[in-house]
């Protein structure tokens, strides 16, 4: 039996459904150029902002148990170098047929909209706009993603500044989040990934009763944050009509599945990188394929979304 | 769920190795390569990445360049630091006939001694080249010798041992032993030398290398060179 | 060294600082009892509601793999039958000096106010106010605890309905806790306990396709939870100034410490039952003490909170 | 972090031992003491404790009672039903002098079916009582017959076997043998009865509780028998 795995994510055609997470490997050409090598269906590049940032001062992961947390501080070269990068690494991944996503944050809604404009030069597959995360805040101190109205701004502005697809990501930290998903999708967003890190969460070291992470708190990701991640696609895929990437605590096959029958088009893979190293890709795609075989799926829309059926 | 925090430990003993250098023995265990390293945290201040130079007990030689190390220094015995690890791939001890070659650079002379001490103890013949700017900065070759092996000291500025670059003086030894392998730890220019040297000598080599760690966990990427992160596929890499 | 591990919670002396967390275990007197004398300092009942309720339909509980999920959709006696089991409760628990705390939910304000009113005919030596269960729902859908007014309009509510200290439970699942616990501290909370499940989330099982709870999503808690909640209790303890019961993932006395650290004044244990039964109290409890004497410290309020500290 | 969510199982055969129970044996297997149970879920409808008649292949032998059971009873061969356990404690196996007896009624026979496999195993006397309420609702004699345990029947209607309660044909066994245990499954009656059976003649017992279970997992305290929980404690609890 023929198994076709590939996936269509806005008219981007990737060749399996597994998608490299922003924030994990994706700092260099030749990085992203191995992970795409080891199995990944897609990659996406660190965030990046309009200027250099040296990110939050050390320790700033740390494995505490369920998997991370980490308060990196969203180090990155800045827009300028960044277009470099993606050039390079666009180039690179062409004959292995693996499409790019470049991940934008700013701190305003201006900012995002200029990082999008000068990203696009590039000419990735598509961007990624990250909302989500905790050092990224709207003018109230607090995530874009965290308020309808900034969340839809953010994404209005980005969807007038290019003509790639945006893929709009989102937290979970909110106290609906079906109501941002709407928001975003109304106000222009191609696709929706969700979740980023979960909390954000704290770990105290009780021998110099100090919080870990330089930062104090982080945000939380690997397999703790699965259960929270399949129930934010689900909730997500039922309210919207866009494609949504699944990400959150995906480590196997069978953690795959389960994004994909939540309704997830495509699955992000980023903490589980930490145990299994850049050929964790290349496992999850095996597995994944070896669970439609033994089920008899030839492609992935055979059971995508069947967890909406009663 | 019992993850990898760090652990905190007691210093129990602080050698000064020499003006910048000071070497630190902790009441803890570690199950290391010769190579690999730990994070080392000082909670409040800052944590960095710096080889085991020993495991049992657990034992870091950390030289004074800028902040992080300036507060280590300033520990007393007693005091107590943080760390977890060990993490990435160390020196792997390879079979051959000769000398087992070793290039250390600066404090790169602390992981080269860990290493000596297991060829040592297998039974290898050593060779360990030590190099630096100036005598002030030697590290450690009173130890390097007390192992057994031969010592070899070279300065840039030729106030101790000959004058010359550590690379240098491992092409004439090159050249008068035969050399199994060589393994070399130090600043990027001196590892950069030693990669030219093994290729046109046809030795293997391994060299350890540094790259900017944050989580010393293979996520981040911040440790990258080229499709390499550091911290998990090196910070020994096999070159020649 | 003498070692103090009692603690104050609103007046009452609870003999270590260890208490039963809500719905687990608290189905009745002899249940209580026995884990009193497994080394709890307060035990809480069931919460319980002004009917009897079924619950929902199995599966109501899983362990998923970083802790566990659950939906039993709060099934208890309803309040009359429950004043019976507080009464026989108390009497067995009053010879072990372990208080016990009542927990109750309703489906409107007025509910609330009227079973606090019976519940105090029992006497139990606090009251605690599950706002925060997601089977607990304000008039527009969502629980009491997801919103600053109603959750404060219930503890304005239950204040005036009882002369006992109230407890007011939070749930995580909000974009402010702070908010939330400013709120219900300024109607009237004698202390705020945090935090209920997390979520809710979603565990699919693969081979069928559905979702393996039959309420589909449930509140996830135990070790996967741990950092979302030292998080919210050190925040929520920066912003209040009456005491925090803090409850989420905490099974060993490092955990206990961890809490602690971030302020609170007891901690509550639940999920780690499942895998250290009740003994696990016993347990936590001396791992806590050994912890204290191998660190010179006598009594809790020697380290509490130093996490704040920098 | 692999947790214990329900695996899917195929049925591989079905038996029908009565008119309202069947056996069913999955390809699956487990590792359990009889008297420990299972939760069986079938998606959709609910999930149910049912005792592990066998591990190696598993199986189970329901009797159908309600919504659920029914639903169990309509399936096929091929089909699959998801199970998760085994869970709480099982039959423990005493040593000591005379015959091992066991007291079934009702479907309780299923899981001393499984005990007296491992105790005929072991080489010891067995002495079966089963009890029903009448012939139609008997279940498993023949298999214990197999097994080589002497079997005893007894009907509250006296269509097979003697008429009368198990216990008291208990009883009169244990006035003819010396017996070393009493083991017992069925309903709280029953059980009660054989608890005041071995007080009054001074006998180790272990009897099989029910209890409504939600969790399974002990922390729901749904099950709970005094300060007991039949999920984690029991279902097997000592008696006498
Ligand atoms: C694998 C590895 C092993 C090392 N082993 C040793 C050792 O055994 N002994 C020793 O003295 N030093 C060692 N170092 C170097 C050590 O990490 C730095 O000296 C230390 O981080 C300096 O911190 P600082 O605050 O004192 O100085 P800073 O002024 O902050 O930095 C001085 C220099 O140290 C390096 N550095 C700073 N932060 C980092 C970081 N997070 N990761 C990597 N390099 C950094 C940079 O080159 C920087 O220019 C090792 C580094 C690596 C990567
Ligand atoms: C430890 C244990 C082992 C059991 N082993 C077996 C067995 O080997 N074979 C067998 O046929 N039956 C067994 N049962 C009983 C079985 O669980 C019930 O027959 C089944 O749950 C009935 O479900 P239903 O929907 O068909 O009937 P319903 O109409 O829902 O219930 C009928 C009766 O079943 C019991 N019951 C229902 N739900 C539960 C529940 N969640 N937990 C406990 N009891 C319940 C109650 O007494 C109820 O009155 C066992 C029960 C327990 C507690
Ligand atoms: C170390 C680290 C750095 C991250 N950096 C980013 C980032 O720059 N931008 C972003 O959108 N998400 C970032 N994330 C979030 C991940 O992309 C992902 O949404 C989250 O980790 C959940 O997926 P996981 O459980 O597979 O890791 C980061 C996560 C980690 C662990
Ligand atoms: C099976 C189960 C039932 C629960 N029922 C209640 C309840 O009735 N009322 C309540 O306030 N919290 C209830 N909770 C939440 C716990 O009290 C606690 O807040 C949560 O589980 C986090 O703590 P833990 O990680 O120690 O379990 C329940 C939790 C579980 C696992
Ligand atoms: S330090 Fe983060 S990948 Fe190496
Ligand atoms: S069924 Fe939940 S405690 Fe026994």
């Amino acid at each position: 039996m023929s198994l076709d795995l590939s996936v269509d994510l806005c008219g981007i055609r990737l060749p399996n459904p597994l998608v490299l997470a922003s924030g994990i490997l994706g700092t260099s050409a030749p990085l992203l150029e191995r992970v795409a090598r080891c199995g990944a269906g897609a990659v996406t590049t660190k965030s990046c902002g309009p200027a250099p940032r040296a990110g939050h001062p050390n320790p700033t992961v740390i494995d505490w148990g369920g998997g991370l947390i980490n308060a990196v501080g969203l180090p990155n070269p800045g827009v300028e170098a960044e277009v470099e990068i993606i050039a390079t690494a666009i180039e690179q991944l062409a004959p292995l047929g693996v499409p790019l996503i470049a991940s934008i944050f700013a701190e305003t809604v201006a900012g995002f909209a200029a990082v999008a404009e000068r990203i696009s030069t590039a000419n990735p597959d598509l961007i990624e706009v990250n909302i989500s995360c905790p050092n990224v805040t709207a003018e109230f101190g607090r995530p874009f993603a965290l308020d309808p109205a900034s969340a839809a701004q953010v994404t209005a502005a980005v969807r007038a500044a290019t003509t790639l697809p945006i893929i709009v990501k989102l937290s979970p930290n909110v106290t609906d989040i079906v109501a941002i998903a709407r928001a975003v999708e109304d106000a222009g967003a191609d696709a929706i990934a969700a979740i980023n890190t979960l909390g954000p969460g704290m770990v105290i070291d009780v021998e110099s009763g100090q919080p870990i992470l330089a930062n104090r708190v982080g945000g939380v990701s690997g397999p703790a944050i699965r259960p929270i991640a399949v129930r934010c696609v689900y909730d997500i895929c039922a309210a919207v009509s866009v494609p949504v990437v699944g990400i959150g605590g995906v480590t196997c096959g069978r953690d795959a599945v389960e994004m994909l029958m939540a309704g997830a088009t495509a699955v992000g893979v980023g903490s589980a990188v930490y145990q299994g190293g850049p050929e964790v890709f290349g496992h999850i795609r095996d597995e994944l394929a070896g669970w439609m075989q033994a089920h008899d799926y030839a492609s992935l829309s055979e059971f995508r979304g069947i967890a909406h059926e009663r | 769920m019992s993850g990898n925090l760090p652990s905190a430990a007691r210093i129990v003993s602080i050698t000064e190795e020499n003006v910048r250098v000071k070497t630190l023995v902790l009441n803890a265990r570690a199950q290391a390569q010769p190579g690999q390293f730990a994070m080392v945290w000082l909670p409040g201040a800052d944590e960095k990445p710096f080889s085991i130079v020993d495991d049992h007990p657990l034992t870091f030689t950390i030289a004074r360049v800028g902040p992080f190390t300036q507060q280590v220094h300033a520990l007393n015995v007693g005091d107590r630091l943080w760390w977890r690890g060990p993490f990435g791939r160390g020196f792997e001890i390879v079979e051959g006939n000769g000398a087992h070659l070793l290039i250390g650079g600066g404090y790169g002379a602390a992981p080269l001694a860990f290493l000596a001490r297991r060829l040592r103890a297998a039974g290898r013949q050593v060779i360990a080249i030590i190099g630096a700017k100036t005598k002030a900065e030697l590290l450690l070759e009173a130890r390097f010798a007390a192992m057994g092996c031969t010592v070899v000291v070279t300065t840039e500025d030729g106030s101790a041992g000959g004058r010359g670059l550590a690379t240098d003086v491992a092409r004439d030894v090159a050249h008068r032993e035969r050399v199994a392998t060589v393994y070399a730890c130090g600043p990027e220019g001196m590892l950069a030398a030693v990669e030219r040297l093994c290729a046109e000598l046809h030795l293997p080599g391994q060299v350890s290398r540094e790259g900017y760690m944050r989580c010393g966990l293979g996520v981040c990427g911040s440790c990258h060179h080229g499709p390499w992160l550091v911290c998990r596929d090196g910070p020994v890499f096999t070159v020649g």
